[in-house]
Formats: structure tokens, C-alpha cells, sequence
């Protein structure tokens, strides 16, 4: 899951890393209030969820209250790569002296979070790694430990950070590394570790990235979660339970196992479809989480027919096709459904489609070959 | 043969007493497996599907000598089953549960592999070795004793896969699903290299998908085998930066996508299935 | 550094260990609000600092707020092993089937904390280690891990609790694990581990000792210190950092080094003499240490005199004399002091002494004999 | 010869730049120690007594090929010092700082006996070998190089003795204080069997105190060697329960009392000494 800049901040500031005071700003009166109390120039950030804000104008500055309110003005509302500024992270601008990288990352080839450090700070680091790799440290850490006061040290020691900053760059990663492991994060990255003219070291941006399946001991966070305006559908199918990712094609797809599903994308790809979306049903299914999902996806205005595919093992044929005849009365009228059901009771399942008038596909390729059909038929008005 | 479950298995299962734990135990037992115990902890003496239930894995495994174990523990607690099962000295670990924290991942590892046990999964179908039993909750039925070794990172996509081998005639000896997290007990290429060993199997199969490097690390490790592997790669329609279900199926950047592997798989002289309806040829042209 | 069985509590209830509700009361009043504020028959029991309150009558029952009150009064300020009880816990009384220990402990030999735990509860668990050793699990903690759920499970099935509370004392055991670490723990007791007749397991009692070594990081267990009725000379000295110890003797010590100074304890009682104190100044003291130290031991109503033994190393000799010359002025007129320096500023340190017209002693032998034979003289009246 | 410091010993100091690192760095050199770096984290660069100062410890082992340390770093951050130094490869390695918290400790002892180096201390005054030097505080005129092992749980008590040994002519091999806290790097028999297999050391004195079973475990080791051993113990008049001073040094119950420890020895066949001054006395008869 990912988090704003403001609040990947709280949790730095909560393990002892200094970051600038702030607060976040729904609209210009906010940001200008904020400024205020602050008493000093600001920066104005747009907190969206993608990177490269700063070339999109999406970070701008206020030496006054007015004048921040002003950037403000300018900043919410704007679109960064098709997202809305909702809201904007009003904190003291600092003079930056020297920029560098902290980041912690989950690595699966080592198995273990990984530490990499680098004195080449505020640019993208997958660049610095592709193209001057060996400015980047990189260190496993061991679990059983967490990353160890002296093996911070170490490390930033190693990145060649200045002798100076040595000791607090080594106090920030290691309180980085406890944020990480506590907070069951798949990321954290503070970028730029900003050591700034009056001799203070700061991060000054952070990034968190939370792994979902930490989020049911993670209760503070789970409850970050919101609507990536990109994609409401995505956010409301999580708070349904639903595994759907929103994809900009007009077949909707449904199927169990993700596996299963990927493959019957590519399949209908291959037989000339656009895939709408990805929709997973899990194991087990019953009748009702078929009707909820079928319902679901025809939310999306794109979607001009679905295809459901299921392999029957614990998920029952039966039960996918009650819940498909229950949704298809809500469907809109005339849009196209096809099912290809196998395995555990796929005959029974196939007998109630029949009669509900549903079309079936015998495999995976024909059911993928009849919706794109049947969705073209439609288009054409035949 | 076959690889890591074959007449010598003796399998407890931690999590009996759940409804997944107990339907799964008896399909199991159904499939032939040699279930010699359970694992729940405060229901020790209790019986589920005729076998003891005990209240910790060393109890288990002194009063039955099991050396495997299926694990149905939710994800709060499955990592610390696992860390549970290695240290109790289970060397074959297979664990179905979905949703673990990958931080649990990272600490159960180390253990696993101080132990040296085999981990299969977690969030994966399990394995089955037709002719002897199953471990997990793979439906037995489509399966045929065969010369295909199966590895599939996907759960029903493999019943896919395996229905057509079998359909088409292919036996298999022995099916994996290595599972869909990030972190995952053993890979692609520590089957491979199992297989390599295998008398029985003459093939490798083996579906991948976006995520990840796995299937170009196998790429490697192909190269030095003498057996032949076809493979077969899902999400060629995946966007970057979407999880796909599975924990582990996301790309990030220019990492994980399908066509690095399939071009990977293929610089190693691999066949790569353009649909899974084309593996069964392509099976049949290397066996 | 002790604290109170409420304190412990405390602690125990912040690691999610379940504890009977409860307060603290000073009066007899206070008690009887908290009974009628928990509504339920109550127990009192006598904050102290010493085992064997409830044989000495420091634990009684209230079934109404006005029996609880009663039962505080009889309490509250009865001497227990010499220490007067000035506060009580007030908690719900329960009803308790079965008594289990459970208790980690540091242990030198292995150089960790080690578990340990029985079915025998609710008994001295060093009286259980002595007659019953095979009733009692150890196991050490491995500190890379701190003790994992597994661990715990597998030690209280070991112990032969029995299988139903099997799954609640293991996550007991790992959360007082926890407590222990996490708190700087010498000492971490559940004694009893109560289970209930109405199906409940609970810490009945707690005891946690911390390591004064870890007290500038457990900031709010620091502030927990308090006087010990018994011993308000010790707790000062703390406050005063001073590293000293009461015994019951007439002699006052002083010296540089824990091992001398128990030395010299050993020495003076060789002479005849009884100690009155051990009073450490640790190296490099400078002569405020000294006059501070000497004025303090002179504190002691039962001192008669005082010996200082000090081998200068990187404390000096002449700063000992000076603070024992600036002390000597607001000592009782007339009470015996011998110092006995050597080493670093010796010759210095002694000359200055001479010219005090203070005593001095050849090594710590001919010291003690002359302190102890000193203070006959004083007694005498000679 | 002698035990652990010897011409082949290059020390750093830890905490270099303190006002106690700095001064007994000063005192190291003085007494003939090779000392040569130092270790402060942002620091390094500077130079100290003469030596130069490094950020980490794996520099300035890079840069110096140092073999041993003392450590001055405050409480709070000496137990990380101890793993730093041990995790750097430094193999023998003397902490003076006093008040670690003994959580810290317990984890430090891993990476120690991990890492297969000696420790000294903590909460120690270190030790010296008369004629090679000192690691440590402890005051170096009062030695004389000569055939006596020295280890003691206390500093001060330490010199005295040692005067009173040097004052009735007889000399030292190594002397070792082991530290006053509960979780010590090396204990009594770890030194005893040094000085065992020592050509130097004829006779070794050993000063305990109460707390703990250091002593009692020293008069199981005593009994399996062939050189003499002359103990004294500190404590008799101390009180059960009460901290001494050392953090160590506290009787628990009935362990650690100052007459088992005598009992103990006297049982291995040491003679113990009433006093310190029977000491020299008691040397005297077993050289």
C-alpha cells in the first residue's frame, strides 16, 4: 500500500529521524494558515501517489503566508500524470547543501530487506543504478539483528558520506531500518537525506511502501488507505475484498487464481480482446462472491462484455453458475457474458447456465474467441 | 521416483483443526498420502480424520517420526509454523497459506535454511507425486503417473496445465507450485536441479509469470541440465507496477515482465508455450 | 532496581498480558472507592519491597467497599520484614483453580536470560529449584530472536501445563519475554500464572526487577524509584550517586574500588570492628566526592567513626585529604577518622593530613585496627 | 612470555577523543603499548597522542592491521563497540566502560563467541603484561615482570595486591582484571587454562569476590592443572541481596556467598588467603 510523503514523514519522525516541521493542506487557506504558524518560507508539495512531481510543477514555494497560499492555489487541483492534487504537504523550506540516499528495500533474491546507500541523493535511484552502479552500496540485513548501530555506520561509512555527517547518516538508516521491519514495509526511502547549509541532516522526502498482507497488525496505516483518483474502482474493490486491478481495455475478467487470470488476459489479448481487468475470485468461491464480482465489474463504463473462467477444484461449477444468472439480471441488457467452467461441478454448472440462456466456452480459448466475438457483434448493433 | 514425497513421506498437518486444515487432511489421506499426525496448539488428543492431534510439532514428530509437513495456519502465525516445523527438524515443509508479511518471510528463511529443510511455498497449491500421495490441496484426480516433472508459480493455472498433459496423454512425476509471494521457500531452479536428478523424469515443465527474476535465475541454471524444460510464461498483458493477485506477480520497472523471461527462457534454449494448449506438442517433441 | 507488584503490572498489562483490573491506595478511603469503582468483591494486597507478605497478613480480602476499606486499614502501615506498608493494591479478587510459574531470569552461566517455568506456582520457586528441580523448564533465550511464539509453546508443553491453557501461557510467556527484554529486565515473575474457575488465565502476581545499568533508557521506570522504608540512606545516596550500601555496624567506610572496598569491610571486621556501610567513589574522584562521601556516611546516626582507604590510581592524593579536611569541620566534634592513602599524590595527600592533625594509617590493616581501636577509645570515653 | 599482549599486539583505542580515551591512550603508549589508531565515528582524520583516528573500526584495522582494542565508548553505545570490534575481525578486545545494561551484553556475547575473539571486561580496568605494555587503566609502575599469573574481578584491589607482590619481590606475567558485571567476556577458568599452557607463569593468584559461581567453576578447572593457584576472596562481611559496587558482585539466595567460594577453592586444593597480605606468603610456598 502506498503512503503520502506526509505520512511516510510521521512514521520517520515517530523512529527519531528529523524531518522539517509541516502539516498537510487541503485547499489555499490551509496552506496559507499553516505558513503562518510555521513563520518561515515554506514548500509547497503535492502529495500524490507517483513520483516526478517536481518537474510536473507539483512542488512550488512561499516565503510568505500569502505567497504560500498562492503555490497552493497553483498546486491542488493540478494533474500529475493523470492524478488531481487533493492535497498538499506544507513544511519549511530548507537550504540544501548536499543531497544524498537512504533507502531500504525488500529483496527476494537475498531473501531479506536490503540497505542501499548512496551519496549521489535527490535524483531517481534506479538511474544512479543503472548507469553508476558502483555508487551504491548495498547490504542484506540480517534479520535476526535488525541492522545494527555499527553496521549503519559501516555502510554510510562505505557510500563515502563525509566524516562529518557520519554519525547521525548512521543513526537515521538504522532508525530507518526499525521503521521498515515495524512497520512491515516493502520500501522505505528517505531521498533526498538532505544535509543542509546551517549543518543540519534531515529527510527531506521520505517514501514508505507498506506490505498489504502486514496491514491487518498495521491498524494505524490501514487506515491511510484511500482512493488513488487514477483508479476508485481499485480502492473500492479492496474495501470489498475483491482482488481487481482496473486495466483499460473493454473485456471485464473474471476468474480463480491468479495465475489462471493473467493467462486468460494474454488468451483474450490473443484472440483480438482488450482486457478490462484483472479479477481473481480465490478458492472456494460461493454463489454470492460470483454475483458481488460479476456486478463489480460491469461498474467499469469500459466494459462491453465479461468472460468468467473457472477451474473448478474447491470452487464449486454450480455455485459460479447461480451467482453468474443472479448478477446477469442486473447487468446492463444485451451485454455479452461467456463462461468456461471445468472441473468440480462443471456439468451442473453448465445445465443452470443453459437453461438461464448463458453462453458457455469449452475452454479457456474458445470462451476467450466468443466474448471478443459476441463484443464485436454488439458493437455492430447485430 | 519422483521427488520429495514418494512411500517414505510421513506427513503432519499444522492447522488440522481449522476447516481448511481438516477438509484438506482428508483429501489428502483420500489421495493416498501417508498423514501420520496433526498440529494444533490446546487440542492436543483430540482425532480428526483418524489421525492423533498434538499440541506442538516436536510432540508430533516424536510420537509419529514425520518428516513433512502441510501447513493451514493463518497468516498471523504461519512463519512462526514454519520457523516451528524446521527447528522441530521436519525437513519437507509445504505451506498453503496465503498472506504471510514478507517481514515473517524474511526470519522464518533464515531458519529454514539453518535447518536445511525444503520449504515449498507459502501462498501455493503444494505437490502432489501421482501414485503416492499429495501434499496441499492440488485435486489429485487430473493427475497421471508420467515422465513430466511439473513447476508451475500459479494454483489453478497448473490444474490447467496438468489437465492437458494429462488429456493428451503426458503422465507426470511429480507437480509442484512453488507459490505466489515475493519470498518463497525454494524457486525454480532448486526443482530444476531436483529434477535433473529424478530417474523418472525426462521432462521439465515449468510455468512462470511477471515478478520477480526466478525464471531467468532457471534460465541459468537450465543451461548446465541435460533434461529438456519447456516453459511457459503468464502475464504478456500485465501493466508495470500492478500487483496481479499474487504478492509476488508485479513489475518493478523494467524488472519482472514476462517478455524478459520468455527471452531469458529462450537464450537457454528453452521452448516457450505461446498458449498452455501448446505445451502438450511441445512436451511431446522433447520427450 | 525493584518496583511494586502494581508497578510490574503495569508493565506486564502494556505487553497485552491480562491482569486482574486495579489501583493503588494510600488510605483506607482510597481503597474503598476503588472497590466500589470495580464494583467486586476485592483483594488488598501490601506494596513492599520483600516476598512473604501474605504469611505476614499484607494480603486480605473485601467483599464490599466497606470490608475493603476495613481490610486497608488493618494494611496500611503494618510492618512487614521492617518495612512499613504506606500503599496497597487494590484488585479483583478471583477465583483460582491452578497455579503456574512462569519467570525468565538472567543467568550468568549462559550468559542470557533464561526461561523458566513450572506447574508448581504460587510457592517460592527457589524452594521448587531445591526439592523439585525436575518440575521446573529451563531454557536460555537466544538474544538474536528474543523467544519466538514456537518456543514458548513448546516450553509450557514441555513444563506439563495442560493442553487447553496451552496456546494463552505460551503468548504469556513470549509477551513476558518481551517485557523482559524490551524493559531492561534483571527479573520478570508470574507467580502465580492463575487459572481461573471461570476459564481465565491471568498474572495473579508480577515481579520485575530492573537492571539499574538500563535505567537511562527506561525513563519512566526511572522515576518509579523510591525510598525503601528501611533503607532511606541508600535511596539518597542514589539521588546523590553515590554508590553506597547500608549495613548495621558502627564503623563507616570509604574507598576506591568495589573490591577494595568490600575488602576493607572483610579487614575492619578482622579488627573487631563492625562496618557501618560500603561507600565506592569510584576512580578519579575529586576532593567535593570525598566530602560529600564522608559527610553522608557521617549521616548514619550509628556511625562512630570513619575510615577512608583510597590507592590512588587516577584519583589523587591530595584531593582525598582536601575533601577529607573540608568534611572533617562539620563532623561530629570528636569522631574518629583514619585514612589510609597510597599511590598516585600519596606523600602530598599525607602531609596535608599531618598538618590537619588527622590519623593515618600505614596500609588498610594498620587502618582498620586504628579506626576500630579509635572508636573503642571514643566509646570510653577516653 | 605471557598470555593475550605480547610484541606481536597492536592496540586502538575506541572512543578515542574522549577525555578518558584520550588520557589512558596517552598512559598506553607511555607504558611501552603499541598503540596504533583510534576509532571515533566522525571523527576520523584527526590524530590523538600521535596516532591517527578513523570512523570505524574496519578502517582503521585496514589501515593499521590492529589485532586488539580497548573500548572508552559511554554505556549506551559500548555493547555495539564490542560487536563492531568482534564483527571487524579484532580478536582480542578489552572494555572498560562501566554500566552497560546487561540486555546489550547478552547480545554482544553472541557475536563475541561468533566471531571466536576474547573479551576482557566489560566494567574492567583491562590488563598488562610487564614489559610488553597494558590494554586498559591499570597503573603500570606497580608491575615487575616475573612468574605470576594475576586475575581479579576488582581494579583497585588489583593494585594492591599486585604492590604487595612486587613489594615482596616477586613479579608478574599478565595480570588481568576480568570485570565487576554479571555477563563478563572471559571468566576465571578461560584465564586459568592461558596460564596453564603459559612457559612464563609459575603460579597464578587469583582474587574473587562474591556474586555469580565464577569462582566455584575456576575450582573445577583448578583441579584438572598442573600449576599452582593461590585465590583470595573478597565479601565476607557482604550482606545477601545487596549490590556491592559491581553490578556482579551480589549475593543471590545462598549463591555466590563468599564462604562457598572459599570452600570451593579450598576443596580444589587452593590455598586461600585470610588476608591480602598473606597473599605473598602463600606464593611463596608454592613457587
Amino acid at each position: 500500500m502506498k503512503i503520502h510523503e506526509y505520512q511516510a514523514k510521521d512514521i520517520l519522525a515517530k523512529y527519531g529521524i528529523p524531518v522539517q516541521p509541516g502539516k498537510v493542506a487541503h485547499t489555499p487557506e490551509e496552506a496559507e494558515a499553516i505558513a503562518r504558524e510555521l513563520g518561515e518560507p515554506v514548500v509547497i508539495k503535492a502529495q500524490v501517489y507517483v513520483g516526478g512531481r517536481g518537474k510536473a510543477g507539483g512542488i512550488q514555494f512561499g516565503d510568505t503566508p500569502e505567497q504560500a497560499r498562492e503555490a497552493a492555489t497553483r498546486v491542488l487541483g493540478m494533474d500529475i500524470k493523470g492524478l488531481t492534487v487533493e492535497k498538499v504537504l506544507v513544511t519549511s523550506k530548507i537550504d540544501i547543501k548536499d543531497e544524498y540516499y537512504l533507502g531500504i528495500v525488500l529483496d527476494r533474491k537475498s531473501q531479506a530487506p536490503v540497505v542501499m546507500v548512496s551519496t549521489a541523493g535527490g535524483i531517481d535511484i534506479e538511474e544512479v543504478a543503472e548507469k553508476t552502479p558502483e555508487k551504491i552500496i548495498q547490504q542484506p540485513i540480517d534479520m535476526r539483528w535488525g541492522l545494527r548501530p555499527f553496521e549503519a555506520l559501516d555502510i554510510v561509512t562505505r557510500a563515502g558520506f563525509p566524516s562529518n555527517i557520519l554519525r547521525q547518516s548512521a543513526a537515521i538508516l538504522a532508525a530507518l531500518a526499525k521503521a521498515f521491519i515495524e512497520s512491515d514495509a516493502n520500501l522505505a526511502e528517505i531521498n533526498p537525506l538532505a544535509y543542509t547549509t546551517d549543518g543540519k541532516v534531515l529527510a527531506a522526502d521520505g517514501k514508505i511502501v507498506i506490505d498489504d498482507n502486514g496491514l491487518f497488525r498495521q491498524k494505524e496505516y490501514a487506515t491511510w488507505a484511500e482512493p488513488e483518483e487514477a483508479n476508485p474502482l481499485e480502492y473500492e474493490a479492496k474495501q470489498a475484498g475483491l482482488t481487481y486491478v482496473k486495466l483499460d481495455g473493454d473485456v471485464g475478467i473474471i476468474g480463480n487464481g491468479a495465475g489462471l487470470v493473467m493467462t486468460t488476459l494474454d488468451m483474450v489479448a490473443r484472440a483480438g480482446g482488450k482486457p478490462a481487468n484483472f479479477l481473481d475470485i480465490g478458492g472456494g468461491a460461493k454463489a454470492e462472491v460470483m454475483y458481488k464480482s460479476l456486478t463489480f465489474v460491469a461498474r467499469d463504463p469500459q466494459v462491453k462484455g465479461i468472460l468468467v473462467n473457472i477451474f473448478g477444484g474447491i470452487t464449486r461449477g454450480e455455485e459460479v453458475a447461480k451467482g453468474v444468472i443472479m448478477a446477469q439480471a442486473e447487468l446492463p441488457k444485451g451485454m455479452p457474458i461467456v463462461v468456461r467452467l471445468s472441473g468440480t461441478g462443471a456439468e451442473e454448472g453448465r445445465a443452470l447456465l443453459k437453461d438461464a440462456g448463458l453462453d458457455w466456452g469449452k475452454d479457456m480459448r474458445d470462451a476467450s474467441e466468443k466474448i471478443v466475438a459476441a463484443i464485436a457483434r454488439t458493437e455492430k448493433g447485430l | 521416483m519422483s521427488i520429495l514425497l514418494d512411500n517414505t513421506t510421513r506427513v503432519i498437518v499444522q492447522g488440522i483443526t481449522g476447516r481448511e486444515g481438516q477438509y484438506h487432511t482428508r483429501n489428502m489421506i483420500a489421495a493416498g498420502t501417508n498423514v501420520v499426525g496433526g498440529v494444533t496448539p490446546s487440542k492436543g488428543g483430540q482425532t480428526v480424520e483418524g489421525v492423533p492431534v498434538f499440541d506442538t510439532v516436536a510432540q508430533a514428530k516424536a510420537a509419529t517420526d514425520a518428516n513433512a509437513s502441510c501447513i493451514f495456519v493463518p497468516p498471523a502465525g504461519a512463519a512462526d509454523a514454519i520457523m516451528e516445523a524446521a527447528s522441530a527438524g521436519i525437513k519437507l515443509i509445504v505451506c498453503i497459506t496465503e498472506g504471510i508479511p514478507v517481514v515473517d518471510m524474511t526470519r522464518a528463511m533464515l531458519v529454514v535454511r539453518e535447518k536445511g529443510a525444503t520449504l515449498i511455498g507459502p501462498n501455493c497449491p503444494g505437490m502432489c507425486t501421482p501414485g503416492f500421495g499429495k501434499i496441499g490441496i492440488i485435486p489429485y484426480q487430473i493427475f497421471n503417473p508420467g515422465p513430466v516433472g511439473f513447476i508451475s508459480r500459479s494454483g489453478t493455472l497448473t490444474y490447467e496445465v496438468v489437465s492437458l498433459l494429462t488429456g493428451a496423454g503426458i503422465g507426470q512425476s511429480t507437480c509442484i507450485g512453488i507459490g505466489g509471494d515475493p519470498i518463497i521457500g525454494s524457486t525454480f531452479a532448486d526443482y530444476l536441479s531436483l529434477f535433473e536428478k529424478d530417474p523418472q523424469t525426462k521432462v521439465v515443465v515449468m510455468c512462470g509469470e511477471i515478478g520477480g527474476s526466478d525464471e531467468e535465475d532457471a534460465a541459468e541454471f537450465i543451461k548446465t541440465m541435460t533434461k529438456p524444460v519447456v516453459a511457459f510464461v503468464s502475464g504478456r498483458t500485465a501493466p508495470a507496477g500492478k500487483r496481479m493477485g499474487h504478492a509476488g506477480a508485479i513489475i518493478s520497472g523494467n524488472t519482472g515482465t514476462a517478455q524478459g523471461k520468455v527471452s531469458a527462457l529462450q537464450a537457454a534454449g528453452v521452448p516457450v508455450a505461446d498458449t498452455i494448449f501448446d505445451i502438450p506438442e511441445l512436451v511431446k517433441k522433447v520427450l
